[in-house]
């Protein structure tokens, strides 16, 4: 089994993706670089976040276009495991690998802060470690986090049950309250329709050791382990 | 050489917070007749030579990348140098 | 080829540029003839007090590794410091004042960027930022627009970096409206053998520019840097540089890894004064020379002229001195990164910097001369006349609150006391995963990987004090920020510092100057924290006001073990509350609680709840201030604490207050005191810290404070819900946790959002 | 009722770190003749009555508010109703 980290100019959170898939879920890793035209022999390929080519036009827009990005498309197609977090989740929508996608906070600011997430499936490659309506506390770390879809899009994917993790309150409740951006439904994380792509804002390798505040990051990157072990 | 304007709005359905902002702060300045603010993207595009393709391209860059058609509308101009 | 120039110039230009005529006449007797426009230009940031320090020099010598590289080998860009296991820090803090004042985010997020360079092109990796922010009040619309841009910059460009932003302070008082500051820091980590020097070594290798192209921004920022805020500094709008986070990002990288190919000899990067800086420092240290051609420089603008080349302030850029024959090398890895790379002359063995603009001879200076020859002048200074005033100032006069716990309410609503969660939520605090202790502690903790060490960081300084008394507020600077890495379980190991004053040719601003670097430089050498790196900052003041004098401390400390570290919130219920405190409790003689009433002086109490700043300072004995850090550091280690905070802004009563907003538990407090109950509850006595412990460990917690011989008072139980003090007895403060956390934590971003 | 388009443009001597990235974008989807990007922002306005004052106001609200003028230049036209 063998994780790839895409490297975009920009990127910020490359080597802590690295870093946890190698030092707590101990498998391989290497890092992909974004004019790399051949993404073979990886099974898992995560974009991380960062601020790819400075977000400076919409998030993601350009790094969309990086050579890397057709041998990833191909990857997905072929049912590889892809996880876009961050702007690896921003990344994904404007490629349309993922459905909808994300403005700027309702607040119009940065927020760093840990969140709480409502797991809404947990039958996912990315949360079938974690059970249905468990509470993750996972940090956030972005300006443009707000998910957006238009209705029918969103309806798709509610009931195709593409909503993996909302934001929530300590209890598990989805509250205006407890939403941080002003996404629609509250929505922190989606996959696609086939299941094999995942997008969430959170950052999951930002909480996988105690001396980091939790460890529930872990259950996301350790589901693909899990799935890809099957 | 030809100039090309390109104006990317939100597309209405979306919450333009920062067209709030802006709204907002423009009463809060005694400025109280104002209906609507709505914050969209201004793009200068210098072309050389612009040639027969010229509308077709700009086309292209609008749709493929100054644009996010969930979320964004366009429109342009082009300004023909001697125009 | 030599310049043969026989015409003087116009005493106009070159005192515009900030030049006296006898600087003028120094110059042509250094050079034998008349400068050239571009010359003169050159000499003018270079010789300005930003660039120069020919004000602040001699009295930077207090400063004892300060004193020793200027009488030796010279100064870095930033001091190394040792760590163990093969890795050393570096760290500096910078101001960029008066950029902020005029365009407060471009200038924020500039500020970060240069202390970034300046700490990636000693070969270290930057791991963090910290920012110390000053005000004047949120209540005016101007100063929250300054403050949200100000904020809203430094995010801008460290979270883009992917440098995580994990300290700083935030003060608002009036004397900052017309001259707000941003002093920013940067931490960075590297293996000994990856140091790189800022040195143009090697006759004939290539010298290149490496990043950002060149345009006409900033150009003279130095020499602006350096005059008073005026209405006509409003006018010398182009002196804004833009921030491109995004291009420093990659610059960081390719740095880094451009010096890995070990063909790089020396770098140095671009802040003020631009290309005239970088190639007369680089060739002034190794005691070389240098010859460049403006031509090759890749611009952003056309036109641009050889004088307006060699002084632009863009952003993002480097120059590098690479081995002879391996430029293409070295090029390839930044143009990996997308970066320009570009040969713009070569190392000379006659200690001249020339400046071609194409074949001809636009400048020929020595490097020496403008690198290190500033001239440097002895400032009179003078006591100010308002310090009897204020210092005298009969302290019993002030009337007690009628209510204590709405007066504590008051206090921890003000800007100063309340939150900065508004201002660090807008930073990523947490990229590159090492953050261990998270903003909103007393100072922040960064593990080191691959070692069981941490890293903790702070930045202070409490102007009011400083303006009381600028020696005893430097020092207790320097003693609040080593008792805020103790809190956390840090000893101190290092200090850099931001000099921000007034207008230094005014005699009694220069006194302040003079008296609060001698404080520091004593506070630091008695911490063993020698001060490694740091910046001054004069001409804070516009024609109405000065700034009070505020000499910023960055402090940097070690944990030995990095899972021993401790956060200052509450955190069991029965827990006993303890103050260790270094200066004595109670009165022996007459066994009676001390009367702290004169430490009321400059405290947040009397400024919020009657709009005063008067009084001296606290008192400190900096010997029983660091036996209370050693004390709560064994207490750390040995594992006997559960929380530690200090006491500082505000007393005792806003520290116990804090400890329990942040645990969301309350307190049952008793206090003594023998003068007026305000002084109990918010004097802000020095050297005292508020720990909180399980009460089977009071025992092993005593035998600590006796070895030391400092006190420990207990003060109380973590309980309930409500933050209770009674003084004699009498309960006088009853405050539920859940209002005073509202009261505190939305203090300023309800006035932000008004 | 009155419209507002207000463009507000970086100053030309300074960076448009925004507009290198886009141009290098488009320049690597193959538009090769570009000479020159530069980013700026496009305000909408609906103002109510669109009386007397209303051109004045508009340079107001730009020198006040959407623009800054340190490092930003604007324009603005006014599309009056039934025009
Ligand atoms: N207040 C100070 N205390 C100690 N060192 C200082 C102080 N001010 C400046 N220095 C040192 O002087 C040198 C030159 O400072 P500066 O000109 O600010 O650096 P740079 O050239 O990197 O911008 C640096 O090594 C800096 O650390
Ligand atoms: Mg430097």
């Amino acid at each position: 089994m063998k994780f790839g980290v895409v490297i975009f100019p920009g990127s910020n959170c490359d080597q802590d993706a690295f870093c946890a898939v190698r030092d707590v879920l101990g498998q391989p890793v290497e890092y992909i670089w974004h004019q790399s035209t051949d993404v073979s022999g990886f099974d898992c390929i995560v974009l991380p976040g960062g601020f790819s080519y400075g977000d400076y036009l919409r998030t993601g827009a350009v790094a969309r276009f990086s050579p890397v990005m057709n041998a990833v498309q191909d990857f997905a197609d072929n049912g590889g495991r892809l996880i876009g977090i961050c702007n690896g989740f921003q990344i994904l929508c404007e490629a349309h690998l993922l459905p909808g996608a994300l403005i700027d906070n309702n607040g119009l600011r940065f927020i760093c802060k840990h969140v709480n997430l409502r797991v809404e499936n947990n039958n996912t490659d990315f949360t079938n470690l974690c059970s249905e309506g468990q509470v993750l506390s996972i940090p956030i770390a972005h300006h443009g986090g707000n998910y957006y879809a238009d209705a029918d899009t969103l309806k798709k994917i509610e009931d195709n049950n593409q909503v993996i993790l909302r934001y929530c309150d300590s209890a598990g409740k989805v509250t205006p309250e407890a939403n941080p951006n002003g996404s629609l439904n509250n929505i922190a994380g989606i996959i696609n329709d086939r299941g094999n792509v995942a997008g969430m804002m959170p950052h999951p390798e930002r909480a996988v050791e105690s001396i980091l505040g939790s460890e529930d990051g872990t259950l996301i990157l350790q589901s693909i382990v899990e799935r890809l072990m099957a | 050489m030809a100039k090309v304007n390109v104006y990317v709005t939100l597309k209405p359905a979306l919450l333009d917070a920062q067209g709030k902002v802006v709204q907002g702060a423009l009463e809060n300045l005694g400025f109280d007749s104002i209906e609507s603010v709505r914050m969209g993207k201004f793009i200068e595009i210098e072309v050389n030579g612009g040639n027969g393709t010229l509308e077709q391209d700009v086309d292209e860059m609008c749709r493929k990348l100054l644009a996010n058609p969930n979320i964004e509308n366009y429109r342009y101009e082009i300004v023909k140098d001697g125009e | 080829m030599s310049i043969t120039n026989t015409e003087p110039i116009d005493p106009k230009v070159y005192q515009e540029m900030g030049l006296s005529d006898e600087e003028y006449g120094k110059i042509t007797e250094v050079l034998g003839r008349h400068p050239t426009y571009t010359e003169v230009g050159m000499f003018a940031v270079m010789w300005s007090e930003h660039c120069g320090y020919k004000y602040s020099r001699p009295i930077l010598r207090y400063f004892s590794k300060y004193k020793e590289a200027i009488d030796g080998a010279g100064l870095e860009n930033a001091g190394i410091i040792d760590i163990g296991g093969g890795y050393g820090v570096c760290f500096k803090i910078e101001s960029h004042n008066h950029p902020s004042a005029v365009e407060p985010f471009q200038g924020a997020a500039t500020g970060v960027g240069g202390i970034l360079r300046d700490i990636f092109t000693m070969g270290a990796r930057p791991i963090a930022c910290l920012n110390s922010l000053r005000f004047g009040s949120l209540s005016d619309a101007r100063n929250r627009y300054l403050f949200e841009h100000v904020v809203g910059g430094i995010g801008f460009y460290g979270n883009c970096v992917g440098v995580p932003t994990v300290a700083g302070e935030v003060y608002f008082e009036e004397c900052y409206a017309g001259n707000p500051l941003l002093n920013a820091m940067a931490i960075g980590i590297m293996k000994h053998e990856d140091v790189a020097y800022a040195r143009a070594e090697g006759i004939g290798n290539p010298v290149l520019l490496v990043g950002s192209r060149t345009g006409r921004d900033g150009i003279h920022g130095a020499t602006f840097a350096s005059v008073e805020l005026t209405e006509e500094s409003e006018s010398r709008k182009s002196n804004v540089q833009m921030g491109d986070p995004f291009t420093e990002k990659l610059l960081i990288e390719a740095t880094l890894e451009a010096l890995k190919t070990g063909y790089i000899t020396g770098i140095q990067d671009m802040g003020a004064a631009g290309i005239t800086c970088s190639t007369c420092e680089t060739s002034a240290k190794a005691g070389t020379g240098m010859k460049v051609d403006v031509r090759k420089v890749p611009l952003r603008e056309t036109g641009m002229t050889p004088y307006e080349i060699m002084l632009s302030e863009s952003q993002e850029r480097m120059l590098a001195i690479v081995e002879k024959g391996h430029e293409n090398d070295v090029a390839a890895v930044f143009k990996k990164w997308g970066l320009h790379a570009v040969v713009v002359g070569e190392v000379t063995d006659d200690g001249l910097v020339h400046v071609y603009d194409g074949d001809e001879l636009v400048a020929q200076v020595p490097a020496k001369t403008l690198a290190d020859d500033a001239p440097t002048y002895q400032l009179k200074t003078s006591e100010p006349a308002y310090l009897k005033d204020v210092q005298n100032y009969d302290l019993s006069k002030i009337k007690e609150p009628t209510d204590y716990t709405e007066a504590l309410m008051k206090v921890l609503g003000s800007e100063s006391i309340a939150s900065k969660e508004w201002v660090y939520g807008q930073y990523d605090h947490m990229v590159q995963t090492n953050t261990a202790v998270l903003p909103g502690s007393d100072a922040a903790v960064l593990r080191i990987r691959e070692t069981t060490k941490g890293i903790a960081a702070t930045t202070d300084c409490n102007g009011r004090y400083c303006y009381l008394d600028p020696f005893m507020g430097a020092q207790i600077a320097v003693a609040e920020a080593a008792r805020n890495l103790a809190c956390s379980g840090a000893r101190p190991i290092g200090a850099t510092d931001c000099l921000n004053f007034g207008n230094p040719e005014k005699p009694e601003a220069f006194w302040q100057f003079e008296r609060a670097v001698k404080g520091m430089a004593e506070a630091c050498d008695f911490f063993h924290a020698p001060v490694v790196s740091g910046n001054v900052s004069f001409y804070n003041e516009t024609p109405e006001m000065a700034i009070y004098p505020t000499p910023v401390v960055g402090l940097l400390g070690i944990i030995g073990d990095v899972e021993k570290r401790c956060t200052s919130e509450f955190k069991n219920q029965g827990d006993f509350v303890i103050l260790i405190s270094g200066t004595r409790v109670n009165d022996e003689e007459k066994s009676e609680p001390v009367c702290e009433l004169e430490s009321l002086g400059g405290s947040e109490y009397l400024n919020t709840i009657h709009g005063l700043a008067v009084g001296r300072p606290p008192k400190l004995d900096l010997d029983r201030e660091k036996k209370v850090h050693e004390v709560v550091i064994r207490a750390i280690e040995a594992g006997l604490l559960s929380s530690a905070h200090d006491c500082a802004d505000g007393g005792l009563a806003i520290a116990l207050a804090e400890s329990c907003i942040m645990g969301k538990v309350g307190a049952e407090i008793s206090l003594l005191a023998n003068c007026a109950p305000a002084a109990a509850l918010f004097a802000e006595t020095q050297s005292r810290i508020v720990v909180s412990l399980p009460t089977d460990k009071l025992g092993a917690l005593r035998e600590i404070v006796d070895e030391l011989g400092v006190e420990s008072t207990v003060l109380g139980k973590v309980s309930g819900n409500k933050l209770n003090i009674s003084v004699n007895d009498v309960s006088l403060v009853s405050a539920p946790v859940a209002e005073m956390e509202l009261t505190w934590r939305t203090s300023i971003g309800s006035k932000m959002d008004e």
